[in-house]
């Protein structure tokens, strides 16, 4: 499997522009997983995988040991909240040994999220599901310490970067505020180009 | 000790080189014309009323929500002076909040508001965080002084 | 009785130090507590998160244009950088195709930010070491030179905002080649005063050599990336393996390392920088005339529904942009991956068995900024 | 004695208290100029090595900058903290500033000038500045805080060690003149300085000096980028500009005008002692001690402004295994080339071939030390494997 035309879109393509074609990678995880149920995609740069939850642990262990696959590098772990599709945890990897790319999306219910930690393959995902724990509330079974990163210590229930969590409103500086103390125009100091007393009204 | 002596030599060397140093207050260093301080508004001389007229697209673009603008109908337009139906009648902006990125800039479609490229903009400073919020006289000022060098991009 | 003092040790107990969140070394605001056993580290518990700020959430309340102040905000010291990683994940997804000056003129900023960065280092780290004030102010002197040459070409000096999807918010000032050139000029002036001063003097090689050994496999397994990568003998850049944007016209070395250790990160950023000149001299020569933005550009981007995770070689490693996006104005999904998070993590495995010297050396020599980390 | 009318005012056989203690005000008013002065030409010099200009706000070119620092040291509140252990916080300034200020008695600035002519006078100035390592460890240790604690630690180690080149640096040069009183070792050297016959005692006690003050390469105790401040953190106001302003700039100076007179030849050298202008010679000899000496404190801050600070292990081992050995070789071949009583010119050759020798072989020492695999490779993670079982 040569990797230089891993996954580069064909020249020719179809007239109702269809999905392109999926890279060779795709086929790699399926002959290497026969028994998981894996559906391929072709995402804007790489191969998107995308899995059940539960069986991530084993998918992801054959990407790291097969040679075929030999991901050795977790570029990326995040969590992603798609509301009432559930929630998703999304493992980008490299090989170094064969240059080519892979997405892992592993689907979870938005209620109780449980999955198995990668962290015992790459020590890169200690930090990562730390923080998609603080962000998401997705919890790693057998995680060695899984403790808030990002977020202070005692804030366990609060998962900021959900969906149904709102920002916090904006505090009120202009608008009717401003009404009331107007008259503070003397605090500009001279000479900033701003110290103008206010012209009346409509001139 | 080679390398010791190197890297005396390398501190004696940069002796003889002329210090770098600006002596801020009395010396100013050249602002160039693209400098970003804060936004202001433009002052239109030859028919001596604001550019802008209150159409709010850049109270929609600005990411922090630091302007609010409100509208009137320009007494000119009816006297014929000028084109401009409506004209800015309240425009405050909160220093404050304003991030600089330029984008209120972009949206404008009547180049009504432009980034303050003088060093006043960025010597700005008060003693109460509530008198950053510029009222629409405060930021006319600069443009009616003529202090703002306009500059054409690729110029 | 001969025996009596050997056989029990005496009993020391292990100190706490806290290197706290405000300190001369921890270049930000990060924290790391040091358990030390008369000088030498035993463990060290690491603690981020002071300068969370949620870019992420942020930005999935923003449009695409108002998003990319918030990648200067993360990546403070490689702002073109990061802006030019974001603004490509949305032109992958929205299928535009910058035109060729707009390009040129990205890839020269990104790489005069990637000289600005590594100056900071060099001053940095020679400040960790001891040369309190030398190394500092001459990298800084070239600094200057490079952020003055931003200020003239974006009106600012730290937060750009510069880089729009579909290429760059506008024209270059018309003295731009030769201000690039003069700067290029002293970047190398710059460069060979901090090798004089600080490459093979004895105890600068003392002080860094074998301190913070981190082998290939540690590092490729901690995820580190970037110069940590190469020092450790990795010759992975993503400019030359993945190459995104117009880097594969140009030819440059990927300077790496022998064994790993805080020696060979100062050497590979050192020789980093000359390599980046030499991209910036071949990029100015090839810069055509010519448009900066595709003409019909959409007033409010909504790029196509899908994902994709864009990522470039910043000055630190790689930083990659996961960013999904469901049709709408607004990105669904921003997820910034921070090559400093990545090369901390791998701290305590360097530092633990060395000295409380060594820890501030080994700190210095990951070069971590504290906001792209901590997001 | 070619000192007309000071002498005349001093020659009435006074009270020899109050001679003592008049002479003692003006070594107190000429210190606290040259330590204003010190440090005003340190932040100049060492700006303009770094292409910058310096203070130039206060004053004409900045000049008033040391007296505006002292001001403001002076109008600071004297902070303690709460658990401090209280009179020992009080009196380490004291004790860290006292033996420095001591070491200035018996230095003969002039032909026949000084507090005291002591006979052990370099014995002496040896000893009292071995006293500062108290000062220091009192004020880590009353100030009961980490960082304090450690810096003390490591200070006590780093001045105790660095104490034993100090003399051998000294010993190996009264070995050659034959006493360890100060006026003899300098009118020995009228024909030829010091510096030339010994480099390489010369080079030892430059180290020495910069290791006592804890001055760049050495500022282990006072690390900046690591230990905050050592064992001064907890101090403000007055009492930091004593221990920290003070001491250092004083032993500076002290030091620096101790290593003129017995390397450079102090005011002896380039004139011998034939009267130039019969009274008022003594302005010659001052400008040769106040070059010499500002010579040897501009190398000093040259040598702070440019070198990375050590680490404490690598600090003990130069000290103990390079220093030490090399300083012992010279004090012994010295005394073997003393001893046989060679001709005048025979022996200044031996003495400086020998000790050129010595320092060529000693900086071939450390360029060895330095290249050698570092302590990890060759031990391996020693703690690592302890804190693993």
């Amino acid at each position: 499997m040569s990797p230089d035309e891993k996954d580069d879109k064909p020249a020719e393509e179809t007239a109702e522009d269809a999905a392109p074609a999926i890279g060779p990678v795709a086929d790699l995880f399926k002959t290497a997983l026969p028994g998981v149920s894996l559906e391929a995609a072709q995402g804007a740069l790489d191969v998107l995988i995308t899995i059940d939850g539960k069986d991530a642990h084993q998918v992801l262990e054959t990407a790291k040991n097969d040679e075929a696959l030999a991901f050795d590098f977790l570029r990326n772990l995040s969590g992603v909240d798609y509301e009432d599709a559930g929630l998703e945890v999304v493992y980008h990897l490299y090989s170094y040994t064969h240059g080519h790319n892979v997405t892992v999306k592993a689907k979870l219910p938005s209620q109780d999220p449980r999955i198995q930690t990668v962290s015992d393959l790459w020590r890169a995902a200690d930090w990562h599901e730390r923080e998609a724990r603080d962000m998401f509330g997705i919890v790693f079974e057998g995680h060695p310490n899984l403790v808030p990163i990002l977020l202070p210590e005692d804030m366990l229930d609060h998962f900021p970067l959900r969906k149904d969590v709102p920002l916090a409103p904006l505090e009120e500086w202009q608008g009717e505020q401003l009404g009331e103390n107007m008259a503070n125009a003397g605090h500009i100091p001279p000479g900033s180009g701003f110290d103008v007393t206010p012209s009346a009204e409509g001139e | 000790m080679i390398g010791v002596l190197r890297s005396l030599t390398a501190t004696m060397g940069t002796m003889l080189r002329k210090p770098v140093t600006i002596q801020y207050p009395t010396q100013h260093r050249k602002v160039p014309e693209r400098e970003r301080a804060f936004p202001i508004l433009l002052w239109d001389f030859d028919i001596d009323e604001p550019f802008c007229t209150g159409c709010h697209a850049c109270e929609r673009a600005c990411p922090v929500e630091c302007m609010t603008v409100t509208m009137k109908d320009n007494p000119k337009q009816a006297a014929g002076e000028s084109k401009r139906r409506k004209i800015v009648d309240e425009f405050f902006i909160d220093y404050a909040r304003c991030m600089r990125c330029n984008i209120c800039v972009e949206v404008c479609n009547f180049d009504a508001i432009a980034m303050n490229n003088t060093w006043t903009g960025h010597e700005l400073s008060v003693v109460d965080r509530e008198d950053l919020v510029m009222d629409r006289d405060q930021l006319m000022a600069l443009s009616k002084e003529k202090q703002i060098r306009p500059w054409v991009p690729g110029a | 009785m001969a025996d009596m003092t050997t056989e029990h040790e005496l009993d020391t107990i292990d100190v706490n130090v806290n290197i706290g969140p405000q300190h001369p070394a921890t270049h930000g605001v990060f924290r790391m507590v040091l358990v030390i056993d008369g000088e030498e580290v035993v463990d060290l518990v690491p603690h981020i998160g002071y300068m969370h700020r949620g870019a992420e959430k942020l930005s999935e309340n923003m449009d695409y244009r108002q998003a990319i102040g918030y990648q200067d905000r993360t990546e403070y010291l490689a702002q073109f950088n990061a802006e030019m990683c974001y603004v490509q994940a949305v032109e992958k997804l929205a299928g535009l195709v910058p035109p060729d000056r707009a390009q040129y003129i990205r890839v020269i900023l990104a790489e005069l930010n990637r000289i600005s960065s590594h100056f900071m280092f060099l001053g940095a780290f020679g400040t960790d070491l001891g040369v309190f004030g030398t190394a500092f102010t001459y990298a800084f002197r070239e600094r200057e030179n490079v952020l003055d040459l931003f200020e003239e070409v974006t009106g600012d000096r730290l937060m750009y905002a510069y880089f729009r999807p579909g290429g760059v918010a506008w024209d270059v000032p018309r003295d731009f080649k030769e201000r690039v050139e003069w700067v290029c000029e002293n970047a190398l002036v710059g460069a060979m005063d901090l090798d004089k001063l600080l490459t093979d003097n004895e105890i600068f090689i003392m002080r860094t050599r074998g301190i913070g050994i981190l082998n290939a496999q540690d590092a490729i397994d901690y995820g580190a990336t970037g110069p940590v990568l190469r020092a450790s003998g990795v010759q992975h850049d993503l400019r030359r393996a993945e190459p995104y944007s117009i880097y594969d016209r140009f030819d440059f070395e990927i300077p790496i390392g022998t064994n790993g250790d805080s020696y060979d990160r100062y050497l590979v950023r050192l020789a980093e920088i000359r390599e980046s000149v030499k991209i910036v001299r071949q990029a100015l020569a090839q810069m055509p005339e010519g448009p900066i933005l595709p003409e019909r550009m959409p007033r409010l981007l909504r790029p196509a529904a899908g994902e994709v995770y864009m990522r470039c070689e910043n000055p630190r490693g790689e930083y990659g942009i996961y960013l999904v996006s469901t049709g709408g104005t607004q990105p669904y999904r921003l997820r910034i991956r921070s090559s400093c998070f990545c090369n901390l993590s791998a701290l305590k495995h360097m530092t633990v068995g060395h000295y409380v010297a060594d820890a501030v050396t080994i700190l210095g020599s990951i070069d971590i900024v504290l906001c792209e980390v901590d997001r | 004695m070619s000192l007309p009318f000071l002498w005349g005012v001093f020659g009435v056989n006074m009270n020899v208290w109050l001679d003592a203690f008049v002479r003692l005000q003006l070594v107190v008013v000429v210190m606290t100029v040259t330590v204003m002065g010190l440090i005003y030409l340190e932040r100049k010099f060492v700006g303009r090595l770094q292409m910058r200009l310096g203070p130039m706000r206060t004053g004409p070119f900045g000049t008033l900058q040391s007296i505006a620092d002292a001001l403001k040291l002076l109008t600071k509140e004297d902070l303690r903290p709460s658990t401090a252990d209280f009179w020992l916080f009080e009196i380490a300034p004291y004790v860290t500033f006292v033996p420095v200020f001591m070491t200035l008695l018996a230095l003969p600035f002039m032909d026949g000038w000084f507090v005291r002519d002591l006979q052990l006078g370099l014995f002496y100035i040896v000893a009292i500045s071995g006293v500062t390592v108290i000062g220091y460890l009192m004020a880590g240790w009353a100030s009961d805080n980490k960082y304090a604690l450690l810096g003390a630690v490591r200070s006590a180690a780093q001045l105790i060690s660095y104490e034993i080149p100090l003399i051998l640096g000294v010993l190996a040069v009264s070995i050659v003149a034959g006493s360890l009183n100060l006026n003899a070792i300098i009118l020995q050297q009228d024909t030829v300085p010091n510096l030339v016959l010994q480099p390489l005692p010369f080079i030892i006690l430059l180290t020495a000096i910069l290791a006592e003050l804890s001055r760049r390469p050495f500022d282990i105790p006072i690390g900046e980028s690591e230990l905050v401040g050592g064992p001064w953190v907890e101090y403000s106001g007055i009492r930091w500009s004593i221990i920290f302003a003070l001491t250092e700039y004083a032993g500076l100076w002290g030091f620096a005008v101790l290593g003129s007179l017995v390397f450079l030849g102090g005011w002896e050298w380039p004139f011998g002692t034939r009267s130039f202008w019969g009274d008022y010679d003594f302005v010659y000899q001052l400008f040769l001690v106040f070059t010499k000496s500002f010579f040897i404190i501009l190398t000093m801050m040259w040598i702070s402004a440019t070198f990375p600070r050590l680490r404490i292990d690598q600090l003990m081992s130069f000290c103990w295994k390079i220093l030490l050995p090399f300083g012992f070789f010279q004090v012994i071949i010295n005394g073997i080339v003393v001893t046989y009583k060679p001709s005048e010119e025979l022996r200044d050759v031996l003495l400086f071939l020998t000790s050129s020798a010595l320092l060529v072989a000693m900086s071939l020492a450390i360029y060895l030390a330095t290249r050698q695999p570092s302590r990890e490779e060759r031990v391996g993670k020693l703690l690592a494997s302890r804190s693993a079982q």
